[in-house]
Formats: structure tokens, C-alpha cells, sequence
């Protein structure tokens, strides 16, 4: 086979990515850890680990369970709180990472929300915010926003007042129809739509008797819900203008082809970073020996070509 | 934290439930650190203290409590095995001259090669085995050699006949600082008891390695992660 | 261990079944094809292919799609009409089953739902009809019906005008809140309540850059969809007190157990069927056994206790 | 059908995408019927025609097309396959003295078997081996043994220069009787001009065996599965 110029360039949000491959938030940390293991630069980007208001510690342990193909958390966004966030955890970040990075806030309630998402307003290094309306591990919390299309589209809307970088919704699959929410999300103002958060799912420990997760339920991620993930991506991309981050259960470099053909202008890698510490370095090295042998020179090509 | 592919050297049932496995290739360890191994068929990686390490060997002790661990003991020698090895942050190792070292049941796993090392530095190392009866008392030749060993059963078959803190009572007068891993029960009566020491704690783990935040527990110093900043911490930090 | 009765009897709508274990819609036939392996009056019960009012053929192929742990099927209902399988086919299955059945309705229509349930009102061996109200697969088919409450009511109390059986609803894991819909069912007449169909779900042929399924999407079934599958089990038995049959990804006796444990008086057998034609066999074969490794000794001890 | 664990006694590359697995323990097979493979990894079986049968070993001939068949070109000897035999209707025996068999590229993989079975059933055999180029016409040397064989290659580089259909026309005159398998279009165009044969067909399959539907076709007598009533067809009965 001949040699072609494969280029892994991807525009996002009128920021230049050098490849398509970002971080999924709540996976990688603050990022810096994973600067341990190999050089973070060679990333697309990296969304953060979910960012609320105040500190939190999430929810009492176990806050993990096994499954066949992937694995349910209940994290319940354990975070050291925006300002620091802000402060610390970005800096940290910044001295080993040198590209833009996405700032994903989580909330409980509208002001929360809010105030959050334009704290990072400042933030030289944060490329866009990306407001999970999904969470399902926090009670009262993110789903009600990420289930009913009318209350997320007020939300977007009142983010967009105050918060001045672009802003990417994260929508949650645990609806009748993804699209509906996708374009109230769009319509109220948002710059673009990141999918799939967590299914809801549980697992139970037989000798026990009981959940295996402290709360009883909580999000499952991994392998396994990859079709769904792809299917949500595609109906999203049909209904809206604005890009689609896609997400869930990518593990391979024909995963993320195949999410992209799907309509993903990026995707973001979740759980198999928790499995494969390399997961993101092996992906990106793999990506254009994979393109060469489907012919494809150019990822835009192939952007919801399906 | 590196990501090894380990050679299986060994695998051996010691007991009815419990198995040793050493695996060769392994780039370093520490006494308390752990490894997590990838065991084909499963999602996630199962995480096991070290018991020993030298030359590039690691033994691990594990007990067969669920479908994960009942597939390893069909490993067979020479098998490869996927494993992210030198894991959080083990014991201190110049806390005291006169450390006392507390395993409960599957808990003494990681005090075997803890003991060697305080050994060859020399310090003055006493060893409390605890388990419901003496077959629970895994390694007791082997620990002989590095210290003074007692013993306590609930059922009294070997030594003491009780539980871990009262078999401690006396032996805590002799010591500063003492070492513990077992049971939660057993851990949290140590520590309320005494906070001269350090545990080794567990809990279920998604990734191993800090990414996850699914092992935080709360302590005097806000969240930590069992993962990274542990598994050993020190008994004065834990809430209980 | 000493060895104890373990009894594996189960009842089901007043019917004892002498094991929990039904094979699911759809991944069975119309059962006596599995004679040719083994005795199939081993099973519980069978749910037979999903019957309409006229023979269909269903969609074009390829209707079969694989994913990392699972598949994605998009049959649409192929099946021979109800008269024939009232006539031929149940008499071809009696000649190896000598128990009930339970026959799966499908429709795209009131009458054509109210026309074949009430059609195996005479059928002595059919001991319930199973209204699956939520085959993504047939245009404007089911899928309506199984995700809107207020429609579910209407059609349940209509077929129960009619229809002199037992009814189960069979529900659709694509929507908000499953308990509200088997809540509805309920309130109008449900006798019971199967859980889950498939979820919607796609995969993309790389190199031909389209879906490999004809129409597109379709439903994703097997082990990959277990710890969803659990979770709306363990939502619908909190939110009804009729029983739920639970489904979804089962592929050996102790995810049987889990199920259970999470509130499902039966199980359903589906995907694991296609993977291994023994599925069925060998747990029933391996139930006993775990359930003495878990210490217990009769399964209705367990059903809901998590 | 039979779920058999079979065992595989070689795997070689015949050319450059093409390879050739033998595995034994299989109790029985007919031509034109076939197996499926259970690769490890992956969630569904893969369906393979069986192009020899003797002595419950089988002879499967198989192209790289993706993720699975890539794979199994690194299935060692002695590997174990949980494999599904004697799957399908195969080919009628009995039609004709004069048969004429066509395969097109990895087509002609279940027409060896046949070709011996007619051979040692005393008829008078022509086969048609049809590809883009030489190299697509497999096993040329041994299907000789069993009957008179023509070639066409689109690129002319062995044989007629054209396909299959222009090919076949000739020998159509000297048959009353053919056995096809091959691409879909080269079925499509023979079973078109001529209906006096069998095609063997191909079917995305989620079973196998019959209970899934996920496999029907639609023919002059109402829908027939792939797996059960076919994969071999008569021409006359197909709807294309
Ligand atoms: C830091 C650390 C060190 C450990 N050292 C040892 C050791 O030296 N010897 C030993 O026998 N065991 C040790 N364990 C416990 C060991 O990890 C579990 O027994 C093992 O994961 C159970 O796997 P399973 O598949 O048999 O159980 P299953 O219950 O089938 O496992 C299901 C899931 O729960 C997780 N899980 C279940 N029990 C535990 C547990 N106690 N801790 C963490 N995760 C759990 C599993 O990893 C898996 O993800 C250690 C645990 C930790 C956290
Ligand atoms: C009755 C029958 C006999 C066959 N005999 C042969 C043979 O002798 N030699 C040979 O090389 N091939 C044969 N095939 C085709 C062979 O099954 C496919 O090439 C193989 O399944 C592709 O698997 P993969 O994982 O490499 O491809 P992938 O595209 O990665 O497979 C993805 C999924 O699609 C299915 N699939 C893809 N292509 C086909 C296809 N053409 N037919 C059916 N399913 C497909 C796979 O089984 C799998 O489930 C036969 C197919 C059928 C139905
Ligand atoms: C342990 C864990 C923590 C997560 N935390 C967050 C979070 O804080 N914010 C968020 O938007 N998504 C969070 N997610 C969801 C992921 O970003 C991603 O949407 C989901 O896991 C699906 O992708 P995957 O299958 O590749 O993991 C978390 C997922 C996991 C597994
Ligand atoms: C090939 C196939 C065909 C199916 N056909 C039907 C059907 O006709 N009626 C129905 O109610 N469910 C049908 N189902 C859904 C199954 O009965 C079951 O609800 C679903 O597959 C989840 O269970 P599983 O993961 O064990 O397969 C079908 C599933 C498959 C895989
Ligand atoms: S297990 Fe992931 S942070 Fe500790
Ligand atoms: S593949 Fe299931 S019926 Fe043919």
C-alpha cells in the first residue's frame, strides 16, 4: 500500500485540535497524574474531572462495581471545589500539559450552575465548558436537568448569560429521545453537545444480598454501551447543527472511526483509561495505521458520513 | 505505576481457600504497594498487596472470595498476565526500632515482606497472627525468621484464644509504632484503640492508579484516595 | 457442605413452573426447532416469536449486527400470522412440549393488538399472552405504545376487554422512567410485567461507511445490557406489586440469582440462546448448584430481597 | 447440528488473504452444509462452508474480510473451537450426470468436497473457477483430480477473460444441472439466465440454526432461512 499524508487535525469549536482523541472527564483526573505515565501533550485535550460550587466528597464506598463489559460508578462528583479547581488543579495541570483544556461543571441547581461555569470565564487554558446536565450519582442533582428538554433549555440559557467560553452540553442517555434534548440545548444557545454520560445500572453481590454500590444504583460506562452511545451520537447529529463530542465505551482507534462516522467531530475516551492507563496514547498511535487500512486520509471525510 | 506483562512462576494452593502465585518481570516494589492484574475475561483489575519481592519476582497470596479470584487458580505456569505494579504509597519503614506487626487473616499477606525488610534493617520485629483458627495462620515458618511471632484464634487452636485487639493489649506496651492489615472490624478496633500505627486498607477499586476518585475515603486531611495516597495510612488520619 | 432440598418450583401467575427459567421471545422459534438438541420439557415455559395479525416477512437483511458483548437485531417481526401459529405451529410444539406457553403479541394498531391477544383465548396451552409494546423494529409499530404512558394504559385496558388470558406487558428500556410505564400498565389490568426489550442500538460496516443493518439501528440484546436490564427490573418490582419477569443479558445461573435478587419472580432467556443452543439447559442444569454455593435453598426466598 | 469442541490440526496461508484450517472432531458434515466458529473475543459465532470432510476431520477455507477472520489466522494447532457442525441443507447429489460446478473466488471453497463426492458418485464433473485474477482461483491442482476445469479471470490472467456469467455460458450447453457459490452478483446473474441449479448463499446470522430469524430470505414459497432451509437454494425458488 502506498503512503498517504495522514493528518489527524480536528477543529473544535474554532480551536485546532491535533487529533480528535480528548480525555472524558472523571476518567483522567486533573490530568496531571497521567503525566506520570506518558507525555499528556500528544492529547487532543482533556476534559476535567466534574467541578461543583463547593467541595465534595461523593458518595460512601463501594463506589464501584464490575461488570460483564465495563463497570457502574457512583463517584457522586467528588471534586475540591471550583475555586480550587481553578487555582490549584489547573496550574498543576498547566506544567505539564500545554494545550487548552475543557472544564466540566457539574450542579445541583440553576445558580450552581451558573456560578460555576463562569468561573472559568478568566481561565486562559480552558477551551470550552461543558456542563453535565447528567449526572446520575448526585441526588436532586444534574438529571432532572438532563431529562426534561424544557428545564435544560432554560439552564443553557442561563449559563450562556454569564459564561463567556463556548459551551458544550453533555447530554445523558437515560431518555426516550436524545434529539429532543439536543435541540432544546442547541436552541437556547449552545455551541455544542458532548454524548453519551452513564446508563443507569446496578449490580448486586450475591453473598451479601445487596448492591454492590454504597447508593444501590449507578452509572455504567465501558464496552458495553457502546451501540447505544453510537445510535444516541447519530440522532443527535441528525437534529442539530452544532458539533457532536461522542463518547461511551470507545476502546479502540476503529471505535473512534467508527463513532466519527456516527457524526462525532471528536470523541472523548472514558473507563478504558481505568483499564489501560495508555488507552489515549495507544488510540492515537493506532488511529493512522487504522485510517491507512480503511482509506480514509482525512477524519473530516468520515465526520457522520453513515 | 507501570503497566508489566508478569510471567506466572508459580501458582500454589496453601490453604483451602488460599493460593500463592509468584510472577517474574516485575521493576520494583515496596513493602505495602500493591498490584492489580488483569485477569482475561474480567473488566476490571483485581488489586493484591505484595507479599514478597526480589529480582524482579513478586508473590502474591490471595484467597479465593469470588468468580475473579477463582479463575486465577487455573492459571497455569508460564501464562502472561497483563499487571500495573509499584501501586500507592506502602509503609514507612523507619517509624520505629521496635515495630509490632498486626495481619489478620489474608491481612498477613503484606506484612511477609514488610518483616524482611525491617529485619535487614535490623530493627527488633514482633509479629501478631491473628485468624479464626490456626489454619487462617498462613506463612508462620516463614515470619519466624524475621521476628518473634504470636498467635491469636477465635477458636484458641493456635495461641491466644480471642480477638486481634486483645491479643494486642500487651505487645502494644512494647512497641511505639506498629503495622496493621485485616479485616475492617479488626482495623477500626486497632485504630481506636491505639493511633501509633499504620493500615493497610482495601476497597474496590475502578482504575488503581488516582484516575477514578471511585476509592476516596474521608480522613482528618479531607479525601484520600485508597489507591494512591494509600492503602497505607496512618491510623491517627482514619475516621472512622 | 451438607447437602440440602434445593426446589427450583416457582409460580407464576398461578401456574407452577417447575424452574424459573423461560426462553425469551424471538430467540427461541416456535420452540420445537430446540427439540432436535434436548428435551425442552426441561424449560420453565417458552415465550414464542412475537405474532401478528397477518404473516410478515420482516426487514431486509442484513437484520443481524455484532457488538463487543451482544447484538443488534432488527428482524421486525418476521412471523407466520396468528392463525398458523395458533393452528401449526403450537401443534408442532405440543408434540415436544407437553407444558404452557406464552404467547408474544405484537401489533402496530389497537385492534391488531386487541385481534390476536383475545385470538388465543381458546389456545389451551398458551398460559398467558406476553404484549411485547416495545419492538423497536416495525415502523410505527410498538415502540409508540411502550413509551408513552397514557397510550400503554389505553391499550392494556382495551386488550383486557378481550383477551381471557393472563397478560404480561412486555416493556421498552428506551424511555425516562420505566416504573411509571409499568405503573400504568398495572392500574389498567396488567397480570404482569416482562422486562426488558432491547435497547436501541447501532453499529457502522467501516469499510462500506453505512450501518450494518438494512434499516439502520435496531435492538441491542445480550450481556452487554445486563446491569440496565437490573436496574429497571429492580425499578419496576419497587413500583408494582404484580410480578415482574426479569430479562436482559442473563447468560448463566448466577446473573439468573441476580435477577431475581433484584426482584424478578421468573427469568427470560434470550441472546444466550443464539451463542449456545444449550443455553437454557445448562442452567437450569447449574442453578441448583449455585444456589447451594450461595446457600440457598428456595428461590423465593431471594426474589426483591436486595 | 452438533455443538462439538473441535480441534485445530493446522491453519495455513494458501495465499495472500486466503488461509486453510483443518480441525478434527467433527462428527458430520455434507457438502454445502457448514460450521460456526466461536472466536474468542467476539460475541457471535462465524459461520464457514465446509470445503472437505473425511475422517471427522474438516477442512475450512477462509478469507481475511475483518476483525474475526483476522484473528483466526493466529489460532495456533491443537487450539480448541466450541464449534457448531452439520449446519444447514446442503447441496442435492443427485440431480444430475453432467454437473457443472461455479465458484467464484472464496466460493469455490465448499465446491471441493462436492466435486469429490459427484467424482466418487461416478458423474462426469465440470467446475468453473472464476476471480479477478489467478491468484483468486484456489486448489486448482486439486479439484483437477475430480473433474475437467475451466477458468476465467476478469484480468484474463489465467483462462477466459471475463466473468462468470460469459464464462459459463458454453458449459451451460453441456449441463443440465449447476452448483453455484460465489459473490452475490455473480449468483444473481447466473440464477438469472439460468434456473436450472443450486446456489449456495451467505447471511449475516445470529444463530445459526434457525431461532432467530436473522437470516430470511424471501423465495417463491414464503420466507426461508439461510441457515436452515439453506444455505443452498435452488435457483428457481430465488426472489432477487
Ligand atoms: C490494596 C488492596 C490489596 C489487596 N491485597 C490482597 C491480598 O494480598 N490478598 C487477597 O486475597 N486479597 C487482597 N485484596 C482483596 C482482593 O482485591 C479481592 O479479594 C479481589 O479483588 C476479589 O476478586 P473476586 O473477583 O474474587 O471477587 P468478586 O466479588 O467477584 O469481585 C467483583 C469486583 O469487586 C471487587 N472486590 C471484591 N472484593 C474486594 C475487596 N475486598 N477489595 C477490593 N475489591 C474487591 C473485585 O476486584 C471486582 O472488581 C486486596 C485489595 C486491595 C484494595
Ligand atoms: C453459510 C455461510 C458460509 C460461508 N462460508 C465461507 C467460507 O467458506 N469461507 C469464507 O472465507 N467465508 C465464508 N463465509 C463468510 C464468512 O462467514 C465471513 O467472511 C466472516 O463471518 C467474516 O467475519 P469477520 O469477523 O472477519 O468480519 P467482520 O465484518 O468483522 O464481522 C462482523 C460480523 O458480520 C458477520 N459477517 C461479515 N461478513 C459476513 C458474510 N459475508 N457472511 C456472513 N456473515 C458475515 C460476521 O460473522 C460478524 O458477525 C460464509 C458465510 C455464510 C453465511
Ligand atoms: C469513574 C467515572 C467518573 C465519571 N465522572 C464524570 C464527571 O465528573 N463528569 C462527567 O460529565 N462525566 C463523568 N463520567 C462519565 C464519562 O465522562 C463518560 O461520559 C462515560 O463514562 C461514558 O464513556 P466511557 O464508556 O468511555 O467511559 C464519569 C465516568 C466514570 C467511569
Ligand atoms: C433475534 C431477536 C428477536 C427478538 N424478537 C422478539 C419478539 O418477537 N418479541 C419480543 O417481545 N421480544 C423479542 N426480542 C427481545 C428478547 O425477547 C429480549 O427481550 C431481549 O433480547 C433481551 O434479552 P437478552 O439480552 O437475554 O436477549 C428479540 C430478541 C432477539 C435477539
Ligand atoms: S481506584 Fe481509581 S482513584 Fe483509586
Ligand atoms: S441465523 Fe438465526 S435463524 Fe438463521
Amino acid at each position: 500500500m502506498e503512503t498517504k499524508k495522514i493528518t489527524l487535525g480536528t477543529k473544535l469549536l474554532g480551536y485546532q485540535l491535533d487529533n480528535p482523541i480528548i480525555a472524558a472527564s472523571g476518567t483522567f483526573g486533573f490530568g496531571y497524574e497521567f503525566a506520570e505515565y506518558y507525555d499528556i501533550n500528544i492529547l487532543g485535550s482533556i476534559s476535567l474531572k466534574g467541578t461543583t460550587k463547593e467541595a465534595r466528597y461523593g458518595n460512601p464506598l463501594p463506589r464501584i462495581a464490575e461488570c460483564p463489559v465495563g463497570m457502574i460508578n457512583a463517584i457522586g462528583l467528588q471534586n475540591p471545589g471550583v475555586e480550587r479547581v481553578r487555582t490549584e488543579e489547573l496550574s498543576k495541570l498547566k506544567r505539564y500539559y500545554s494545550k487548552k483544556v475543557i472544564a466540566n461543571v457539574g450542579g445541583h441547581s440553576f445558580e450552581e450552575y451558573v456560578y460555576v461555569s463562569s468561573a472559568f470565564n478568566d481561565s486562559e487554558s480552558v477551551l470550552a465548558v461543558e456542563l453535565n446536565v447528567s449526572c446520575p450519582n448526585v441526588k436532586g442533582g444534574g438529571m432532572v436537568f438532563g431529562t426534561d428538554p424544557e428545564i435544560l433549555g432554560r439552564l443553557v440559557k442561563e449559563v450562556k448569560k454569564s459564561c463567556t467560553k463556548p459551551l458544550i452540553v453533555k447530554l445523558s442517555p437515560n431518555v426516550k429521545d436524545i434529539s429532543e434534548m439536543a435541540l432544546s440545548a442547541e436552541s437556547n444557545g449552545a455551541d455544542g453537545i458532548s454524548a453519551i454520560n452513564t446508563l443507569l445500572g446496578m449490580r448486586i453481590d450475591l453473598k451479601a444480598r445487596k448492591p454492590v454500590i454504597s447508593v444501590g444504583k449507578g452509572g455504567y460506562s465501558g464496552k458495553g454501551i457502546f451501540p447505544v452511545a453510537l445510535k444516541m451520537v447519530n440522532d443527535i447529529y441528525k437534529s442539530v447543527s452544532i458539533p457532536v463530542i461522542g463518547m461511551g465505551g470507545i476502546s479502540d482507534s476503529y471505535d473512534v472511526i467508527e463513532m466519527m462516522m456516527a457524526g462525532a467531530t471528536c470523541v472523548m475516551i472514558g473507563t478504558e483509561n481505568l483499564i489501560n492507563p495508555y488507552a489515549c496514547k495507544d488510540i492515537i498511535e493506532e488511529l493512522p495505521i487504522t485510517m491507512e487500512k480503511l482509506q480514509i486520509n482525512n477524519l473530516s471525510e468520515i465526520v457522520g458520513c453513515v | 505505576m507501570k503497566k508489566e506483562i508478569l510471567k506466572v512462576q508459580s501458582n500454589e494452593r496453601l490453604t483451602d481457600t488460599i493460593y500463592e502465585m509468584k510472577l517474574s518481570g516485575c521493576s520494583s516494589m515496596l513493602p505495602g504497594q500493591f498490584v492489580e492484574l488483569l485477569i482475561p475475561g474480567f473488566s476490571l483489575r483485581r488489586p493484591f498487596s505484595v507479599a514478597e519481592y526480589s529480582k524482579g519476582i513478586i508473590t502474591i497470596i490471595y484467597k479465593v472470595t469470588g468468580r475473579g479470584t477463582e479463575e486465577m487458580t487455573a492459571i497455569k505456569k508460564n501464562a502472561k498476565i497483563d499487571t500495573l505494579t509499584g501501586l500507592g504509597r506502602g509503609f514507612s519503614l523507619s517509624g520505629s526500632e521496635h515495630p509490632l506487626l498486626i495481619g489478620g487473616g489474608i491481612g498477613i499477606a503484606p506484612l511477609i515482606y514488610l518483616a524482611r525488610v525491617l529485619y535487614e534493617r535490623e530493627k527488633s520485629v514482633k509479629i501478631l497472627l491473628c485468624g479464626r483458627c490456626k489454619n487462617d495462620l498462613i506463612k508462620r515458618e516463614e515470619l519466624k525468621k524475621y521476628g518473634e511471632v504470636f498467635y491469636a484464634t477465635d477458636d484458641g487452636s493456635c495461641g491466644f484464644k480471642g480477638n486481634a485487639l486483645e491479643a494486642a493489649q500487651s505487645l502494644f506496651k512494647q512497641t511505639d509504632h506498629y503495622y496493621a492489615c485485616g479485616p475492617m472490624p479488626m482495623l477500626k478496633a486497632l485504630a481506636k484503640n491505639n493511633n501509633k500505627g499504620e493500615l493497610s486498607l482495601e476497597a474496590h477499586m475502578g482504575c488503581g492508579f488516582g484516575a477514578c476518585m471511585g476509592c476516596s475515603i474521608e480522613t482528618t486531611e479531607g479525601p484520600k484516595r485508597v489507591c494512591k495516597e494509600g492503602p497505607v495510612f496512618l491510623a491517627s488520619e482514619l475516621l472512622f
